[in-house]
């Protein structure tokens, strides 16, 4: 199995604070990596510095959208990084709350399409198709995660869990190799999580790797392969959901006796 | 201690509570659990004079505070942890805790009850002189409900206080509220989480749509059928 | 029904020329309001599209307007070559301040463009060997249209108000649909994204610098062509037209009539320059004296303010309803999905 | 029956205490007219158009002012960037307009129509007149050889900089320093220290009278009691109030004093001070002249706005010039006024005439 | 050159003082509620004005005064804040914004029709006579007292506004509110009154710079608070980029102004400073 991302020795430090130290480990292509630790253990950090929201103080990342090529994405600014093929959602939803539904998703298809101010004044034929492109393949990804019918409402008004579907459409309209979500079930009631579950399912089916943050111990050893654990910054586990449910560092930092009964 | 009979609220020409009517009594904990949208979060706004009933009213100690300003009714004693923390990006963790208890002048007492927030979440000690606006999730949220602690509320408004936190904390959470329900502060809860928010509620209200479709012990709603589909995720 | 009313009232409003009592006076203001009209579309991008604050708009107003005047002045040059030329040197001045000013969020950017347009008015009033400074530029040339080269004898100066009108018309109507087509379009919606969340742009590929640098020079290029224009028409030209007053004054249009919105724009435009004129003409029926009138002006300013704090139209994505594409889909939607697809964009 | 007439000036925002000179001018005038019985039994009734000494407006005021066939002339404008953007409007619709303020050099090219035609003049001295005329004053009258300028950066201040700067190096002046000021600069002290280094003789102020009068403090503040003179620009009663004792031995052109003033200008004065409970200065002199020959205009050409022009524009001799407050005036080709200036002098807080005149 | 320095900034300082209390009006509420408040340099040119009626209408001593008149001020801008940028607290920014615009030309305005639009002189007589005395001279550099008055007046106010800020209940809660006005209500912040409160504060400290300014230069005319309200604007925000770190506006406040900075360069300072503070 080659790995699609290699976090190699990731530091980032913000003044005197390490919010990650030498975190040191791959995502594999076309799997879903669960992300979990506890509060402030540098999860969010760590999807930052892979989005280019941050750059590491240390260390690399190493992005290969294609088997063989590799990339190290260090200091890359967010947009150059959506373009190489990672998206990500963030953990307090960030829509564009006054356009519809349809343009956020638009939004999405930017990096990958290429009409400018001309094209856009004098509406060529290939500025025309381009559009139809665009509102094609956003619609497609809107019926993906179901929201197809609010296509022309407002964003701001859905209700909270569509527009944490809303958001993943979005991601996914960047045609992604790598989506990251950035607790995706947050706020959301069992129902929900479970439709979110077989979401996520679809989207791995789609070719795309996932990597997820989730304090949601239910989902996340439903549909995770893998899981990495995170506290103060470092690995202190990795592995298979059983293993990790087991040990006991995690057990003791994150879980507690309760894991029982996730 | 707080009733509120059939209020009605609207966002703009959205019409978000459809006649809410609930009630609490004295040293209650009260859970109010229901699907996204469904106008927990509208309700308890509604009760804190953020966002105005436009029909029907709401009584606490037997005082109508409908029309009441948000502060004079947080003077009152209703503090609320809101959805979205809304903490004080600019402020530090410490500053944060201290707004918390403006309006007390017990400033002895302030400090102790500043010790306690500190034990109960060892990561904001930790994070002490760091700007809330740089906490992660989890800590913004513990830092919003310690914050509602140091108001020492005779009445607390819980708005998903276990969003975003780590299980541990979760459980943790729950003790939290028990305990500060045992010295005599009462709870309403708004929970996501519906089976954690059941164990530990006396009574709870279903909310669907802006409208209280259900009301009860949380036994009855624990065994509740229905409930158990809908909000504990039960095939 | 509403529709109707207007178009009515817009083919009115054209043939109220050739009607033997128009008369200059309020072909004037009509045109002067056009004038507006084109520089509050053209502000409008920066803040309106790109949510970006910018106090010195009428810096490249006055860009435009002296560059007309000069080549006119020292060279005779055309006014159908000195557009595009104004345009160009707007845009370009536009992409020298922004590129690396844009960086700064918020205020602090405002105020460097305050700072710019102040600029312009001190080189303006300073460069006495190129503008004349204070004495102004006086004996412009009026329009001419030369079609010589059809027939010897097509040749027509702009001469009363008439012609300017039916230019400033075609002007307005060009960076009308210009501005529609490109606030509905790639390009439109990248600059939406940036004014409601830059991170999450960014996070969709959007580059953001270089997406504020083009919006800043196409809204430069426009108050270019509208100072072109007016210098033309104005025929004088000194450099106290340019203070940083006017920026407001444009900004005041652009919010009253509803900030990111074209037709917003362009209602501002007639409301805040027609007052003026109104009130001239109503405080004598009032009794009261002249001194007043800005008075009443600055209050009319807030009640507008306070019972419209949106403006007159408020902001909303409504190339949905124009746009063919998209009226198709919503067709298609609510065939699929019945009435229930909502549509309240 | 009535007629009507035009006074186009600035009577709100920053330039609205000038307008209120004028105004004040133009209204004694008409209601003297009026008193005695209006003209050829025709009461005289002024349209007050606000133009705030802005361009823009001032060309908008004057499409308002032309179309009104019942205007016959226009009193206006203040502001010469004012006037010069009227302009083309009077000249294309065929309106005569008599400025009592507006100095600007370029107006006496640009008041005519492509016939060449006059439409617009001015019952006040051009600017590079009144700049040489003091240049030569404080060169024969006061002995001056050393002399510091300040100027106010706008077309009247640089206009009369030019000249006197022009004409006192021909002198063979020593001229120490030329400083520029903006319109509503408080703060001189900077430019003073500078030019107190050169120790100057005197301090010409082109400009008006309120930054005048800040200047005049302040120069005495750090102890420079030194000669000033300026223009008509400092012609105003706020001058010494705003300097106090500053303010003596300021020398100043005026198409007007007061205590040399003919019957005309004594009666005006009377009116004046009565009226408006402070000194007469020359801007309100020059509208109610302004006024006056308009007024004397549609007296005798009728209400033809085209007769009305030819009148005035024959008024090119002393003969046919006009006798008014300032005393004679009439007109050259260009439509500009041909008067003498006095020079006057502060002396003892009030106005006086200066004991040198040329 | 040197000799002239001194004294330059010595008359400098004077102004550029006066400039940071002007501007102080402007960062506070700007500061508390993000909103670029045009119409204070109306209730600067207010204060002066208010001042000498006191003085030459009601015959009320000099100190008296400027006390009242700040009084005046701050009710004034209180007025101003309730009419006009309360009902606008929820609406987008730039509504208030358009909103102080109208204000400020509304009060201008408001003035000419008053007092008429040409420029009074301060009414010297009330002025006590020391204040134009020289209190120290040496060569060049000479102070009166009432530069001395200035200096005094302004560090005492700046302090005592730092003192607000800093370590008040009602400071910090001014803090909190310009971060989130939700919340600061939900902590049991009356956050009308404290934006009132800031608005009296900041329109006082207007008023006594306006009065400062009228008594230096022994003049006031309506159009004042135009000029001065651009200047203290562009220090203010400025300032606010520096957070409430006061040196910051008052050294810009005090290099705007100066007309001995070559414009050009004054400008550019303008155009840069944002990004260095
Ligand atoms: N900009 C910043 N400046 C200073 N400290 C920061 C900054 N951003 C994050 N931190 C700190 O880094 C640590 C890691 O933050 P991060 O958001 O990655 O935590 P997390 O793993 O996402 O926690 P949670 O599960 O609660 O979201 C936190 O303790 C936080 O206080
Ligand atoms: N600021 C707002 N503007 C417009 N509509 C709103 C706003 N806030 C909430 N709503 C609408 O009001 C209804 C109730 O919202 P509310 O947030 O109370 O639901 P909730 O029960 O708290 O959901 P959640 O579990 O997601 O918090 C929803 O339909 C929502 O779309
Ligand atoms: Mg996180
Ligand atoms: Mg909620």
């Amino acid at each position: 199995m080659d790995p699609i991302l290699k976090i190699d020795c990731v530091t980032k430090r913000f003044g005197g604070l390490m919010a990650l130290a030498e975190a040191d480990y791959e995502v594999r292509r076309g799997e879903i990596l669960g992300l979990i630790g506890p509060n402030g253990a540098g999860k969010t950090t760590m999807f930052n510095c892979i989005a280019g929201v941050y750059t590491p103080s240390d260390g690399q990342v190493v992005f290969s959208p294609e088997p063989g090529t590799n990339i190290v994405t260090n200091g890359f600014k967010p947009e150059k990084i959506t373009k190489l093929g990672i998206a990500r959602t963030f953990q307090n939803i960030r829509l564009f709350n006054d356009l519809t539904v349809l343009d956020n998703v638009r939004l999405g298809c930017h990096c990958r399409t290429s009409s400018n101010f001309f094209g856009a004044v004098i509406r060529t034929a290939s500025q025309k198709r381009e559009e139809q492109l665009i509102i094609d393949s956003a619609m497609r990804w809107l019926e993906f995660v179901g929201l197809g019918k609010d296509a022309l409402s407002g964003a701001s008004s859905l209700s909270y869990g569509d527009q944490r579907r809303l958001e993943i459409a979005r991601a996914l309209a960047t045609e992604p190799k790598l989506i990251m979500l950035d607790e995706p079930a947050a706020g959301m009631n069992p129902q929900e999580t479970q439709m979110l579950i077989s979401l996520i399912q679809d989207i791995l089916n789609e070719g795309i790797t996932v990597v997820l943050i989730e304090h949601d111990m239910k989902l996340v050893m439903t549909i995770c392969e893998r899981l990495v654990v995170l506290d103060h910054g470092m690995l202190i586990a990795e592995g298979s959901p059983k293993s990790v449910r087991e040990n006991p560092k995690v057990i003791e930092a994150y879980l507690g006796r309760g894991a029982a009964n996730a | 201690m707080l009733k509120v009979d059939n209020i009605h609220t609207y966002y703009g020409s959205i019409h978000a509570l459809k006649g809410v009517s609930l009630e609490i009594n004295e040293g209650e904990i009260v859970t109010l659990i229901g699907a996204n949208g469904a106008g927990k979060s509208t309700t308890l706004m509604s009760i804190s004079g953020v966002t105005r009933a436009k029909k029907g009213s709401v009584t606490f100690m037997g005082k109508d505070i409908t029309k009441v300003s948000t502060d004079k009714i947080v003077a009152m004693g209703v503090t609320q942890v809101p959805e979205g923390r809304m903490i004080f990006p600019a402020l530090t963790v410490e500053e944060n805790l201290l707004m918390g208890s403006y309006l007390r002048k017990d400033k002895d007492v302030v400090v102790k009850d500043k010790r306690m927030v500190y034990e109960l979440f060892p990561v904001l000690s930790e994070r002490r002189k760091q700007h809330g606006g740089t906490l992660s999730g989890g800590e913004q949220q513990m830092l919003a409900i310690g914050r509602a602690l140091m108001a020492r509320p005779a009445l607390l408004l819980l708005d998903e206080p276990s969003l975003g936190l780590a299980p541990i904390v979760v459980e943790n959470i729950f003790e939290v509220i028990k305990k500060i329900n045992s010295t005599g502060t009462t709870v309403l809860l708004v929970e996501q989480n519906a089976q954690m928010a059941l164990a530990a509620a006396d009574r709870a209200y279903v909310l669907a749509t802006g409208e209280v479709i259900m009301e009860g012990t949380s036994e009855e709603l624990l065994n509740d059928p229905k409930v158990r589909a809908a909000y504990l995720g039960e095939e | 029904m509403q529709r109707k009313l207007f178009l009515v009232f817009l083919i009115a409003a054209l043939i109220y020329p050739l009607a033997p009592f128009s008369n200059d006076y309020l072909l004037h203001v009509m045109t002067l309001v056009m004038v507006y009209m084109v520089l509050a579309m053209g502000l409008n991008i920066v803040p309106g599209f790109c949510g970006l604050l910018d106090l010195g708009y009428v810096g490249f107003f006055g860009i435009g307007a002296y560059t007309s005047g000069l080549l006119t002045v020292h060279y005779g040059m055309s006014f159908w070559l000195i557009v595009p030329l104004a345009a160009a040197n707007g845009a370009l001045w536009g992409t020298l301040l922004g590129a690396p000013t844009l960086r700064l969020t918020g205020d602090y950017f405002a105020i460097v463009t305050f700072g710019f347009s102040e600029l312009v008015v001190l080189f303006l009033t300073n460069e006495i060997w190129l503008t004349r400074g204070p004495l102004g530029l006086p004996g412009i040339e009026p329009v001419s249209l030369n079609l010589e080269f059809l027939n010897p004898d097509w040749f027509w100066y702009f001469d009363g108000e008439a012609p300017y009108f039916y230019l400033a018309v075609i002007m307005v109507a060009c960076v009308y649909f210009l501005l529609k087509r490109v606030e509905d379009s790639r390009l439109g919606r990248a600059w939406f994204a940036i004014r409601e969340d830059p991170l999450a742009a960014a996070s969709c590929g959007v580059n953001i610098l270089n997406y504020k640098v083009i919006a800043f020079a196409i809204s430069a290029a426009i108050g270019a062509v509208g100072g072109s224009f007016f210098a033309r028409w104005h025929l004088f030209l000194s450099p106290d037209m340019f203070k940083f007053w006017e920026s407001f004054l444009v900004l005041c249009m652009v919010v009253l009539g509803g900030l990111g919105n074209l037709r917003g724009a362009l209602i501002g435009a007639v409301i805040m320059v027609t007052l003026g004129e109104v009130l001239r003409e109503m405080l004598p029926v009032l009794g009261l004296p002249p001194e007043t009138r800005f008075l009443a002006y600055g209050l009319v300013m807030v009640f507008i303010m306070r019972f419209k704090p949106a403006g007159f139209f408020p902001a909303i994505a409504s190339s949905s309803k124009t746009n063919p594409q998209l009226v198709a889909l919503g067709k298609r939607l609510s065939q699929t999905y019945g009435g229930a697809s909502g549509s309240d964009s | 029956k009535t007629v009507k007439i035009a006074c186009a000036s600035p009577f709100t925002g920053p330039a609205a205490a000038y307008g209120d000179n004028v105004k004040a001018g133009v209204e004694i005038k008409v209601d003297e007219v009026n008193a005695a019985g209006g003209i050829n039994g025709a009461q005289v009734e002024v349209v007050w158009m606000d133009e705030l000494c802005d361009p823009k407006e001032a060309a908008t005021v004057a499409t308002k002012i032309a179309r009104d066939e019942e205007i016959v002339g226009i009193v206006g404008h203040l502001c010469s960037s004012a006037h010069l953007a009227a302009l083309p409007t009077y000249v294309r619709k065929g309106i005569a307009a008599i400025s009592p303020t507006a100095t600007n050099v370029t107006i006496s090219d640009l008041n005519k129509d492509r016939k060449g035609v006059v439409w617009s003049f001015r019952d006040v001295y051009r600017d590079d007149y009144q700049g040489q005329f003091l240049a030569k004053y404080a060169n024969k009258a006061l002995g001056l050889n050393k002399v510091a300028v300040f100027y106010e950066n706008n077309d009247y201040g640089i206009g009369l900089k030019d000249a006197f700067v022009g004409e006192a190096q021909a002198l063979g002046m020593d001229v120490v320093g030329v400083e520029a000021y903006v319109k509503g600069t408080t703060d001189f002290t900077p430019q003073l220290t500078k030019l107190k280094g050169a120790s100057p003789e005197g301090i010409f102020i082109s400009g008006y009278y309120n930054e005048g009068a800040l200047i005049a403090t302040q120069a005495k503040k750090i102890g420079m009691n030194v000669v000033k003179f300026g223009a008509d620009g400092l012609d105003n009663g706020d001058y010494i109030k705003l300097a106090g004792d500053a303010s003596e031995n300021t020398y100043l052109t005026t198409p007007f004093i007061a205590d040399a003033a003919n019957d005309i200008g004594k009666k005006f004065i009377e009116t004046f001070t009565a009226r408006y409970k402070r000194d007469v200065d020359y801007m309100s002199v020059n509208a109610y002249d302004a006024a006056g020959i308009l007024l004397q205009a549609i007296e005798k050409a009728g209400t033809d706005r085209t007769k009305i022009r030819d009148y005035m524009a024959a008024m090119t001799t002393p003969e046919k010039g006009f006798t008014g407050a300032s005393g004679l005036t009439y007109f050259n080709e260009h439509g500009d006024a041909q008067k003498s200036a006095f020079v006057k002098m502060v002396k003892g807080g009030k106005f006086a005439t200066a004991d040198k005149q040329l | 050159m040197l000799d002239q320095f001194l004294p330059q900034l010595v008359n400098g300082l004077t102004l550029g003082v006066i400039y940071a209390m002007i501007a102080v009006g402007y960062t506070m509420v700007y500061g508390v509620i993000e909103l670029i408040n045009f119409a204070h340099g109306e209730i600067y040119m207010f204060g002066a004005f208010f001042c000498v009626m006191f003085i030459s209408v009601f015959g009320v001593p000099f100190y008296l005064a400027i006390v009242m008149a700040m009084g005046c001020c701050a009710v004034m801008g209180i007025l101003l804040d309730i009419v006009a940028y309360r009902p606008l607290r929820n609406a987008p920014r730039l509504a208030a914004l358009i909103t102080a615009i109208g204000m400020s030309i509304f009060l201008q305005n408001l003035a000419m029709v008053i007092w008429g639009s040409r420029s009074l002189p301060f009414v010297q007589d009330a002025v006590p006579a020391y204040l134009n005395e020289t209190a120290l001279n040496m060569g060049d550099v000479y102070l009166t007292w009432l530069q001395v008055f200035i200096f005094a007046v302004t560090i005492v106010m700046m302090l005592g506004l730092f003192f607000i800020i800093t370590y008040t209940k009602i400071g910090t809660a001014m803090r909190a509110l310009a971060q989130n006005k939700t919340a600061a209500a939900l902590m049991g912040i009356n956050v009308n009154f404290v934006i009132s409160f800031t608005f009296a504060l900041g329109s006082a400290f207007g008023a006594m710079a306006g009065i400062l300014v009228s008594v230096y230069y022994n003049t006031l005319y309506p159009t004042m608070g135009y000029v001065a309200g651009v200047k203290a604007f562009a220090a203010a925000v400025l300032g606010v980029s520096a957070r409430f770190r006061a040196p910051c506006w008052v050294a810009w406040s005090w290099v705007l102004p100066r007309p001995w900075v070559p414009v050009m360069s004054r400008r550019c300072i303008v155009m840069v400073s944002p990004m260095r503070c």
